[in-house]
């Protein structure tokens, strides 16, 4: 990587041109400025970056930056984005989405790529709704929001622990930001991509249409105390019993990271002559 | 051609030996410059329970299991009705078994087939340390004509590092077995062993030979989650993959396996996965990605018994459904299948190529009965066909990924060429990219999807066609082996017969196939399947001849389509 | 036929009130005693975008839209060259736009229609609290004739609960508008408000008629997992089905929603799940597992544009493909497609009976033309078909769950029920349901699950028919209006033709179509598709007549189909 | 249910009459037996029990029993038994299966499965390996386990918690056993069956042909010397730094129960008066 010249880059550069599709006040304008922050200021050569999604408002990120892109189907762009990293070792990879994509139809690839714990950095734009399907429970959804026609009485079903799960997946960093702190959130993705191994950025990123008093999260919100530890008992300890509201970086790990060497050692006729009688 | 052939049958409870007897006379005939084939089967026992190895043996190349067999090894009558409607046998057949394992079974013996009760676990006693399937190996091995000095070289080799005294039973015991032969009167089973020649023989199974057709097309990055009876393709991959520098990932599920590989080929890597039926269905939304996004990948799907979890360690071609048309919208995409085992390397490594130069998502077909299965073959002559994909050039300006082209194809951006950054989109898109609803755009990437498949020029590999006649057999798959051998025997029988086997199933090459049925008068459809999916399939694609009579011989699996009902089918129409 | 019906666009950007324009004129019309119909637009903004609603408002019932518009009315002119596609205006149109909006764009102008500008903005001063939208109300009602008796009952309704003086400016608004449109000459334009009747009129969308038609049929589980343009079945149903002693569950995702409903029903409780074509494509494996155990669920699809995540606000019909032939392995299943926005309640309880009786797996088609329209409908009779399993009685003895019977349908024993425990399977098994690979169970299994389909007599809703005469259209779905709405325009020029719109895909009733298709000449297929799935389906289906002209009348969505087009192409036909 | 009658059904009348297809010696003839005993020990009704299974050696187990059962696809047995549970809230629903089944592809079901909390128990005979596909890595084979050609340096990746991953998403009891201890297993299982929600009980159930030195683990395995908490705080903390051979109750909660009521309150043409203009 030229870090000089690709350091010249702008955060504006980040974006691209192309109008985003989010509601006025949508929490995700500000975690995309974020994003574009954060590779501004690692210097991320364009292409040599790329940003992952599934489907969702949330989702549409990828196309509101310069760099490459999926946006893939729903629910799979950590599956995605890990075929990618191994296979392309060199390059930054960056997922992105919503609670519902990640942590509701994508559950299975957020427990095993955080175990697998390749180099990914994952930004889940969390407003405990499906947005993009006007306004259904998440998995992050309290049990008590009744304003889903599809849960009328509410869920009725205890939220899911995103940090709490990462942890015992085996993530390798974990921390939360709220978008009305695009700088805090910033810094949070930055460092998290230079994190060696999975991390997970959870982004407390209001849904203005479906849950407006997700605008109180200015209020609630707050900056974590305690500092972080790389202990996962405690670690496990502590995210057991958050609120959910405490921010910044919550735990750090060491565990393995998982990349295939890609060196190459024989030609194909080598192999085949094991077939040979 | 049971002139030329010689048909085997080998069954006994787990633990007798049985793979490894029937292994080690296929590798002996190959030895010796002959060509074979072995099948397996087994009973439901996870493992230890009762199995039987079929054999087929030639000094001319086999495609599939005769229509009956020569002899039945049995070591022991374990469950042995549960092979019985596997192995046809009749009063030229041979039944060997072991003095000491009682009375065979009504369901073998009313054949009328030969019955020969040879002292085996006596026999062994008196060799220390011996094994009863050595002796069964040297009966075999000279029933079938195959010569002692193959069938030494081969107990060489597998027990070479077992040491001397293993060795020396082994060999005693096969030596035995020749010995024991003697008593039985072989000279109308046995085949002429001086019409092998050694030169370049191959040992392999269909899904070996599809991990190294994707090798050879240039696939560098692998994900796949195990499922019977395509794990062997992933098995085979793993260790050789890494050696070219290439990849695998075992991945959580298929949902993920198939999403990691179009991320490994939107990185530029040639990607694949492997899997059967239910791990199909579980990534057709995906593929349908890839073919919105114009991401190319390739599945392997090895078919099996269906529906759902369905009979998972027989053969059946009826996933031919799902993979022409398992995809939500209008999804163009690629289908080919593998019609035997060298096949399944020439397919796949055709596929990946197609895969990449077209940009799009392919279905290779294949069977448990090629995938499974071992033959002897001539080392396949490499195609050279391999991934050429079209992309742009670092610093690359005003870049569009879905710009209109003649051909359909569009130059691909890799993550790392400068100005070529993009997003790649599932949702409909303009040339740019960006995600459209309008009906122009929409209609513009449908045409080019379909433009890119039904413009570009296949060749000759989309399909086999042998022989002349206005009796035409069209199949595909492994029907194929039965069909060929079908058609060769009418012929010899004056009856002629043209045969043509589909490869390329999907862009249907309707005016070829077409132009060969021009004038047709009796098209015979062979096809495994319960539902007759490539009949209705080739009447939905193609303009069959009105005037034509078309029969369909159909059969789900699990039992092999055999040459001589298909030769049957054909002399009944002629 | 645009001289009974009138046909009115509104437009607007997000805030301006289009929707409850659009609806408010909709109801107006019902209390009038009309029927109509109507559907709604959007840019890719989640919300605050602009908008359109497009309505056909008519004394007898209304299938479709229209040719063309009569009217167009702009509230501004936000992005409204986004709609001009959606939005065909001739010189016979008129364009009434805000004078305070700006020039009306070429686009929309250059098709000769009427401008008319009026002082909208200007006049909603004068009224306090009133709003432009309320005026717009007034004069469409006046333009297409609603009674403002009519109006004002339907604003009563509306704005009750907010008010009296919200009330007031509405009213007052919408006798503005009243007035204003005085100023226009509409002669052309509106209906006789005299045809109308009031008698049992129902509004409902398509989705809400599917969830409708499930609880009729006797549905008490449902799972599901949200997505466009299917959610609205769910979300009518998770508030009603727990009224009638049902519920629904709001599933992790697709492959948990199939699978739950396959657990309901094992249970005993008819059981439905909606989705739409990514959603579809997650659950084919587990659809193959209800075939394959015998379990019946019916799944709703809702189709969108394709493939992938494709366009998925709009209409398409390409799931076809997917839902006939989706699943691996020979998996018979039952597929229907419901034709209207009422049939979509008549279709789906006809469903969840015909799935119930055949322990089937069934899929019903529904498109988002269907689903997301609303129209004023008469009150669907009650076919009284509803949910009847067969099950074996309490204290059963020697059951066998797949016994092989005649009709091919095994009576099913539900939990609770003694002597009834078994293993539902989706490995191959035997009449007693224990894993089985050996042929013969495969082959009564196999022939058990296709005949119970095969042999059952569907009656008379496997397809609508309609007319005389040796020019024959046949198709499905969504098209069905447009089509039928073009053959009765023929007729009244006399050209003969006779409509078939099949509503049982699958089982293919091949001799009654055949039946009907005996010595036709003409044979036009209307379809929305890229890829002519309809028209593939058909020729593997079916055996169309030799001698007959087979043209086919295809486009991908996003746009409808119009009655015009089809009618054309009839006339140059004939 | 007529407790006195039922009660009377002796375990061994919980097994049908068909053979297992297992190997000699596999870990899960022993659970076969568990199960059948705790049956036997509630004197559950057959008619009003069920047995869901997904596919792999262990997911045969519903054949082998006398009481309702259902052996679906690989990985979906949660999703069954919750649909199932849920239409049918008076029967004993018990999910079974293997690793691979219920951590790999099946890993999303039982994330939402433990968090939804129906009153569902969930056997997973653990043998840390595919046994029925014979032999590759599961997500808790240990990462330099390299007897699977899939995986021929071993997976290189952390094993998955069961446990700790199900406290994470909410289920209310939590259990591990060793096969080679029956009695002690039935106990688990009869008490997860009687403890309301989503019960885990983890049973080492050795392998024997693919991971023959898992005979070793009745070496290994010991009961857990610290009682069980109610504390998820604590739990967490304990279940991270477990070394995965504690066996015995570790968790039991006290969390909400997913049971929607099934009472009618209306007819269909109540419903339907709301579509009248
Ligand atoms: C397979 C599949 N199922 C369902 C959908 C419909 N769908 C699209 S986005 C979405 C939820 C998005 O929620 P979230 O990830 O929280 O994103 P948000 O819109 O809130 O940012 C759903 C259910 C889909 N596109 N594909
Ligand atoms: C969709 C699908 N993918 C893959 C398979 C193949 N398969 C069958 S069982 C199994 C793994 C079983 O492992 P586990 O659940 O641990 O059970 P065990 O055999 O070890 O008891 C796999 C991968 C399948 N049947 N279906
Ligand atoms: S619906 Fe909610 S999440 Fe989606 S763009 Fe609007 S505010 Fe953002
Ligand atoms: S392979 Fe392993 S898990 Fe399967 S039956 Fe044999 S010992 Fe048991
Ligand atoms: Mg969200
Ligand atoms: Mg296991």
């Amino acid at each position: 990587m030229e870090a000089s010249a690709a350091r010249a880059i702008p955060a504006k550069d980040y974006k691209s041109d192309y109008k985003p599709v989010w509601c006025p006040g949508c929490g995700d304008f500000s975690v995309l400025s974020s994003i574009t922050k954060a590779f501004a200021e690692l210097g991320l050569p364009r292409e040599e970056t790329a940003v992952i999604s599934g489907i969702g408002c949330s989702s549409r990120i990828p196309a509101y930056t310069s760099v490459y892109g999926f946006h893939g189907v729903h629910g799979r762009a950590l599956a995605l984005a890990t075929g990618l990293k191994v296979a392309r070792p060199e390059l930054t990879v960056v997922a992105t989405g919503g609670d519902g994509d990640g942590f509701s139809i994508g559950g299975n690839h957020f427990l095993h790529a955080a175990r697998r714990n390749a180099d990914i950095t994952y930004v889940v734009m969390d407003n405990q709704v499906y947005g993009m399907t006007k306004g259904q429970a998440s998995p992050t959804t309290s049990p008590d929001w009744e304003k889903s026609k599809l849960t009328p009485h509410g869920t009725g079903v205890s939220p899911f622990q995103p940090l709490a799960i990462a942890l015992a997946s085996g993530a390798n960093y974990i921390a939360r930001g709220f978008s009305g702190d695009p700088n805090g959130v910033a810094r949070l993705i930055a460092e998290a991509i230079q994190h060696p191994g999975f991390s997970l950025v959870q982004v407390l990123s209001p849904c203005v249409t479906f849950r407006p008093e997700q605008r109180d999260w200015k209020e609630i919100t707050r900056e974590a105390t305690v500092p972080y530890t790389d202990d996962t008992g405690r670690a496990a300890r502590r995210l057991m019993t958050d609120d959910g509201f405490n921010t910044g970086v919550l735990f750090k790990g060491n565990r393995p990271i998982y990349q295939p060497s890609l060196e190459q050692s024989s030609t194909t006729e080598d192999l085949e002559r094991a077939f040979q009688v | 051609m049971s002139s030329n052939t010689v048909s085997i049958a080998i069954t006994g409870a787990g633990g007798a030996g049985v793979m490894t007897a029937g292994q080690s006379l296929l590798d002996a005939a190959a030895k010796a410059g002959w060509y074979g084939l072995m099948t397996r089967s087994s009973g439901p026992q996870i493992r230890g329970g009762e199995a039987a190895a079929f054999l087929r043996l030639s000094p001319r190349p086999v495609g599939c299991p005769d229509d009956r067999y020569d002899v039945l090894f049995a070591f022991d009558w374990m469950n042995v009705e549960r092979f019985s409607a596997e192995i046809p046998l009749d009063e030229k057949s041979v039944i060997i078994c072991d003095a000491a394992a009682g009375d065979a079974p009504e369901v073998m013996t009313k054949s009328g087939a030969r019955l020969v009760s040879l002292p085996l676990k006596d026999t062994v006693k008196s060799i220390p340390g011996g094994r009863v399937n050595m002796i069964g190996l040297g009966i075999l091995a000279a029933l079938s004509g195959v010569p002692m000095k193959a069938v030494d070289a081969v107990v060489d080799d597998a027990l070479a590092r077992k040491g001397k005294e293993a060795l020396a039973a082994s060999k005693a015991g096969v030596q035995a077995g020749f010995e024991m032969a003697k008593a039985i009167n072989v000279d109308e089973i046995a085949l002429d062993a001086s019409g092998g020649s050694e030169k370049g023989r191959w040992s392999i199974s269909g899904n070996e030979a599809a991990g190294c057709g994707a090798i050879r097309g240039g696939v560098r990055f692998v994900a796949a989650y195990p499922i019977t009876p395509a794990t062997e393709i992933l098995e085979w991959l793993a260790p050789n993959l890494e050696k070219v520098g290439g990849t695998l990932v075992q991945a959580e599920d298929e949902l993920a396996s198939v999403n990691m590989i179009i991320g490994g080929s939107f990185g530029g890597k040639p990607s694949l996965t492997a899997t059967s039926g239910p791990g199909l269905a579980l990534m057709t939304e995906a593929i349908g990605l890839s073919v919105a996004s114009e991401t190319p990948i390739v599945i392997v799907n090895v078919m099996r018994g269906g529906p759902s979890t369905g009979i998972p360690t027989k053969s059946e071609q009826s996933d031919l459904n799902i993979a022409l048309n398992g995809l939500h919208g209008d999804a163009p995409h690629i289908v080919t299948a593998a019609n035997s085992i060298a096949d399944c390397l020439s397919t796949t490594q055709w596929t990946v190529h197609l895969s990449e130069k077209l940009q799009a998502a392919a279905i290779v077909l294949s069977d448990q009965s090629l995938g499974q299965s071992r033959a002897i073959i001539d080392k396949p002559v490499d195609s050279g066909l391999v991934a050429e994909r079209e992309v742009v050039a670092d610093g690359v300006k005003d870049y569009n990924r879905y710009a209109v082209t003649p051909s359909g194809v569009s130059p691909m951006a890799i993550p790392g060429t400068r100005g070529g950054e993009y997003v790649a989109d599932g949702l409909e898109h303009s040339p740019l990219g960006r995600p459209s609803s309008a009906a122009g755009d929409h209609t513009i990437q449908l045409d080019k999807r379909e433009r890119k498949l039904t413009q570009f020029d296949f060749g000759d590999r989309w399909a086999d066609v042998d022989g002349d006649g206005d009796l035409v057999v069209i199949t595909w798959g492994s029907s194929t082996a039965p069909a060929a051998e079908a058609c060769e025997r009418a012929r010899a029988e004056g009856i002629s017969t043209r045969m043509i086997s589909l490869r390329l199933l999907t862009p249907a090459q309707a005016s070829r196939l077409e132009g060969l049925l021009k004038g047709v008068k009796k098209i015979l459809i062979v096809e495994q399947s319960h539902s007759k999916q490539f009949y209705r399939y080739l009447r939905a694609e193609y303009d069959l001849p009105h005037d034509a009579e078309v029969r369909v011989f159909k059969r789900p699996g699990p039992l092999p389509i055999r040459p001589g009902e298909l030769l049957s089918e054909i002399r009944s129409w002629s």
